[in-house]
């Protein structure tokens, strides 16, 4: 099993990818394993995507988006809070730990906050070591 | 014993701008062997990972060693294509469908009438009249795109509009500041030049919309069908008669097609 | 059975409707399917029994796509899926005629249907006519699910990746469900292809938790999803996991309640923040 | 070729014999569907008397079948996939099945083009097949010129008695497959019935053309079948003949393979053009496509009609359609016109 987990980070461009950023600029240090793809609101994430990332063999998934209220469009992350709701249950069913998904809100100013939760999640990543994701993994490659 | 699903590598010689949605890609195989196309036949070109897509030969050169596709950016493929540079090595395999039967039409006059990306099939009966000139007698070109913008192979049309042998008309579908040629669409345009049948071959291709209308303003002309070619559009994926999904009633586009004599399309493909 | 074919023949011998979606025992076969019954048909191999498990609201928009008025005979489960698509507009109220019969549950490879146990609804909740008398049911609970809340997350994996295995991605899961009707369904989406086509594990697993997923709030239980699986792959498994997902979080029965908008389509700025951890 | 018995009792000696010189192929019962699968000896072996639930066609044309693999990488090699030449044994095929097999040799290997990698499957399998003792509800081989007790296309024959399998072998290539001390030559001999036909009878020379005033509109023959399909693969998937296919591109976790996999024409996006274009949108011409294809158009493309049968579309359609049923209607009322 891969020790260092890998884990996709869908980021809303207006405000976590901006709070990322300012994590960088800011010399925060953070752990490596994010990769980061930046989408227009958290609202255009569309759960199939999270779905493609664990059948990919990502070890798992963070989401961040706008504080409720900020979005730059209005109204997308509210609607991202029912998917994203809705999606990690259907991903538990199936046998996807919780742990392996962490949904969050970032705004640009917080820069500590978006290290802090790279850090975290890649630590509980590492401490659940994948005995589930590591069948999940196996079975999915086939 | 070869998988034909499984085409050969080829490297992009040269990408080409026709207009601003439409390259030529030059191919040559690696293997140096030569595509030995006729005109109206096409090749399945495709990039690992992408997919694959149906093209016409548009040129074919020094014997088939070399040979050009013309793509218009519509969907995954063709845009992946779009993105690719000279050097790269392109996956072809073909070719494959029935061509244009130019030895049966040794003697007649030809009318090609092309529509958009639709000239591309059609360059092929050009050169290959060019090259047998004395074969054949009048030889029209009826060109139409939307706009000037739109008008792919310039230097062709140049040269064609030089040749004394050649009676070309361009046209645009809406009026355009300083353009010399007719403005209209294609059908109308084919009833204004009031081309004769006697004797004579049409050929024509383009979206299938075009083809229809114009077909019809070939039959109000007194066009016969067995004297009028054209290409039927469906979408393709193995084109060498396996994967049914082309089918017009009992006929594959990719085998018995893409070229059909109007006479032999079953009638329920118009 | 009578007063649904007097009905039947009335609304049709009046003009009221032009067809009417209703379940015809075969003659030859004496096989019990849909079937499109016309002015002038012969009412009496008209049938309502527990034979008649199909839902009729899948036909709707193809039927009334080329009939001015259309009439259906209803179980309350079709109802309810016919709710939902009133709530998105897929259909129009005003061109429907909607007969519903009360339900005490359809037969399944000679058995009762599993969904009949879970029934919250024997009447549908929007009709022109009701006929029988609406029973109160007991709520929604999704007890099919228990048995998987007890596994361990990597139980719970193998369980699931054995059934997605036997999906020959025939679609008929998709074909006979009201609530997929999108032009281009997303596995037939090539650039970017989120699903691939072909069927190997990763691929089917995909096909398997987008259509679940995008049933999330909208899935009357109809069952139908599983009883077309030429394979029986037990759907009704990840539809109740949404479905008790969207009540735990929403509290929304699906198609129970024609004023209640589908909740993931529903703008609600006052939701609790608990939400992104998948608690209310 | 002489008759030769193996006694019932002497059957698992006989496949675990087979089992160690091929791969065995038989009848065996997994997920509650008796299917065509390597043998497992632990599971218990059943020859049905008739129809096998699902077809062959996996067997030779699999679901997921890779063509080609390639390093997502470096994207400038393609190998092509080899041919798979172990040899093989089939055993228990029915007729229909068998005839099922010989139209799609027409497909893949008759053709134009010869598919090398259908073609290995075919010649490294040896097919015993087994005449069906009865017709099930929705048999209607009979009316295809085929028969329950046919043999042709098989390499060996057996038939079901009370106590035994009568064996025959039919060519050089099943006689191989024969030679097992268990079987003993024998003067037995099936005895041959003559099976009732006409259930769904089809005159395909008097099935109407594609342009026939008997289906273009304002027939509304396919739109009224349309009403009530649902144009879901489950049919498509289920016939033995029925081989559309589609070329994809797959990548996962660094091995990239270009695979063919199971389409059908009864999707929307089946003839669905890049730009939108789509020559069969409605559910109607679908399934009049389908319908006129299986009688009509494969005539013209492949020579032969392509239904042998075997009754599984009318099985496995969610909504009760009944194909074959159809098909005889309009073939009667074309005849009748």
């Amino acid at each position: 099993m891969r020790e260092e987990p890998k884990i996709l980070g869908l980021l809303c461009k207006w405000c976590s990818y901006a709070g990322a950023d300012l994590a960088g600029t800011s010399r925060f240090a953070y752990p490596p394993n994010v990769q980061i793809v930046q989408v227009p609101c958290s609202g255009r994430i569309d759960p199939v995507m999270i779905f493609r990332a664990f059948t990919e063999g990502y070890d798992g998934v963070l989401v961040s988006g706008c504080h409720p209220g900020d979005c730059h469009y209005g109204t997308g992350n509210y609607f991202a809070r029912r998917k994203l709701a809705v999606a990690r249950r259907l991903l538990e069913t199936v046998g996807i730990s919780p742990d392996r998904m962490y949904f969050t809100w970032v705004s640009a100013a917080e820069g500590r906050k978006f290290s802090a939760v790279c850090s975290e999640f890649t630590e509980r990543l590492k401490q659940l070591g994948g005995t589930e994701k590591t069948a999940a993994r196996e079975a999915v490659s086939r | 014993m070869a998988v034909e699903l499984v085409p050969r590598a080829a490297a992009l010689r040269q990408v080409c701008d026709e207009s601003a949605d439409v390259k030529s890609f030059t191919f040559e195989f690696m293997d140096s062997s030569t595509l030995s196309s006729l005109p109206g036949q096409f090749v399945e070109v495709s990039l690992p990972g992408v997919g694959e897509s149906t093209f016409a030969v548009s040129r074919l050169e020094d014997g088939g060693r070399r040979f050009h596709v013309s793509v218009k950016r519509m969907g995954h493929v063709t845009k992946a294509l779009h993105r690719s540079a000279a050097g790269e090595t392109i996956f072809v395999r073909g070719p494959y469908g029935k061509p244009f039967p130019v030895a049966a039409w040794k003697g007649k006059d030809i009318l090609v009438i092309g529509g958009g990306i639709g000239l591309a099939p059609l360059r092929p009966v050009v050169d290959h009249i060019l090259a047998n000139r004395a074969d054949y007698g009048k030889l029209d070109i009826l060109f139409g795109a939307r706009t000037p913008g739109d008008m792919i192979f310039q230097a062709d049309l140049a040269a064609w509009g030089r040749d004394p042998g050649i009676k070309l008309v361009k046209t645009i579908d809406v009026e355009c500041v300083d353009w010399d040629g007719c403005v209209g669409l294609l059908p109308n345009v084919v009833k204004q030049q009031a081309y004769r049948p006697d004797g004579s071959i049409a050929v024509v291709c383009g979206p299938p919309v075009m083809i229809r209308f114009t077909l019809a303003a070939l039959r109000e002309l007194g066009w016969p069908d067995e004297q009028v070619y054209t290409t039927l559009e469906m979408k393709m994926q193995c084109g060498i008669g396996q994967c049914g999904r082309c089918n017009i009633g009992g006929k594959y586009v990719c085998k018995d097609g893409p070229v059909f004599r109007l006479d032999q399309i079953p009638s329920v493909a118009l | 059975m009578k007063e649904l074919r007097a009905r039947a023949g009335e609304a049709l011998a009046n003009g009221a409707i032009d067809v009417l979606l209703c379940w015809r025992t075969e003659p030859e076969t004496g096989r019990v399917k849909p079937h499109v019954f016309r002015k002038g048909d012969d009412l009496e191999q008209m049938v309502f029994d527990d034979r008649c498990v199909h839902n009729l609201v899948t036909f709707l928009p193809e039927v009334a796509g080329h009939n001015k008025k259309t009439g259906a005979v209803l179980k309350g489960c079709d109802g309810r899926a016919l709710v939902t698509l009133l709530a998105e507009k897929r259909l129009k109220r005003d061109n429907l005629y909607l007969v519903t019969v009360a339900c005490d549950g359809v037969k399944v490879d000679g058995r009762t249907a599993a969904k009949c146990a879970d029934c919250v609804t024997n009447v549908s909740p929007v009709a022109d006519v009701v006929i029988g008398e609406k029973k109160t049911m007991k709520p929604a609970e999704y007890k099919q699910l228990e048995y998987i809340e007890e596994m361990k997350p990597e139980e719970r994996w193998q369980f699931f990746a054995q059934q997605f295995e036997r999906c020959a991605r025939c679609y008929s899961c998709r074909q006979v469900c009201p609530m997929c009707y999108c032009e281009t369904c997303i596995a037939e989406q090539v650039g970017p292809a989120w699903i691939d086509p072909s069927t190997k594990l990763s691929a089917n697993t995909m096909w398997q938790l987008s259509r679940a997923y995008h049933l999330a709030g909208r899935c009357a239980d109809c069952g139908e999803c599983e009883r077309a699986c030429p394979e029986r792959i037990p759907l009704r498994l990840l539809n109740a996991a949404m479905q008790k997902a969207v009540k735990d979080l929403f509290h929304v029965v699906p198609g129970t309640d024609p004023d209640v908008q589908p909740p993931l389509s529903v703008l609600a700025q006052d939701d609790p923040d608990s939400l992104l951890e998948g608690k209310r | 070729m002489p008759w030769k018995k193996l006694a019932k009792s002497d059957l698992p000696a006989f496949l675990a014999e087979l089992s160690t010189r091929a791969e065995l192929i038989v009848p065996q019962e997994k997920s509650g569907k008796v299917r065509f699968l390597p043998f497992d000896a632990a599971q218990p072996v059943n020859f049905p008397s008739s129809l096998v639930d699902v077809s062959l066609k996996s067997v030779f044309f699999p679901k997921r079948r890779p063509v080609a693999t390639f390093d997502p990488a470096d994207r400038t090699k393609l190998e092509p996939a080899a041919p798979e030449t172990s040899p093989r044994i089939l055993l228990g095929a029915h007729p229909c099945d068998v005839a099922a097999v010989n139209y799609v040799d027409r497909v893949f290997i008759h053709s134009s083009f010869k598919d090398p990698l259908y073609e290995a499957e075919r010649n490294r399998t040896t097919i015993i097949g087994m005449a069906c003792s009865e017709m099930k509800p929705e048999c209607h081989c009979t009316d295809r010129d085929l028969s329950p007790d046919d043999e042709r296309g098989m390499d060996a024959v057996f038939y079901e008695t009370s106590d035994a399998y009568l064996f025959r072998a039919l060519n050089d290539k099943g006689a191989a497959i024969l030679k097992s001390s268990l079987l003993k030559e024998t003067s037995e001999e099936p005895q041959k019935k003559d099976w009732p036909g006409g259930k769904y009878p089809v005159d395909p020379s008097s099935l109407p053309s594609a342009d026939d005033s008997l289906l273009s509109p304002p027939s509304s023959l396919f739109q009224d079948i349309a009403d009530l399909c649902l144009t879901c693969g489950a049919c498509t998937f289920a016939c033995p003949t029925c081989t559309c296919f589609l070329i994809s591109d797959e990548q996962h976790e660094g091995r990239g393979e270009r695979v063919t996999a199971w389409d059908s024409c009864q999707f929307s996006g089946y003839s669905r053009m890049t730009g939108g274009h789509n020559p069969r949108k409605t559910r109607a011409a679908r399934v009049r496509n389908r319908m006129l294809d299986k009688f009509v158009y494969t005539v013209e493309k492949y020579g032969a009609t392509s239904c042998v049968g075997c009754g599984r579309c009318a099985i496995i359609c969610p909504v009760g359609r009944h194909f074959p049923k159809e098909i005889a209607e309009l073939s009667a009322k074309a005849k009748g016109r």
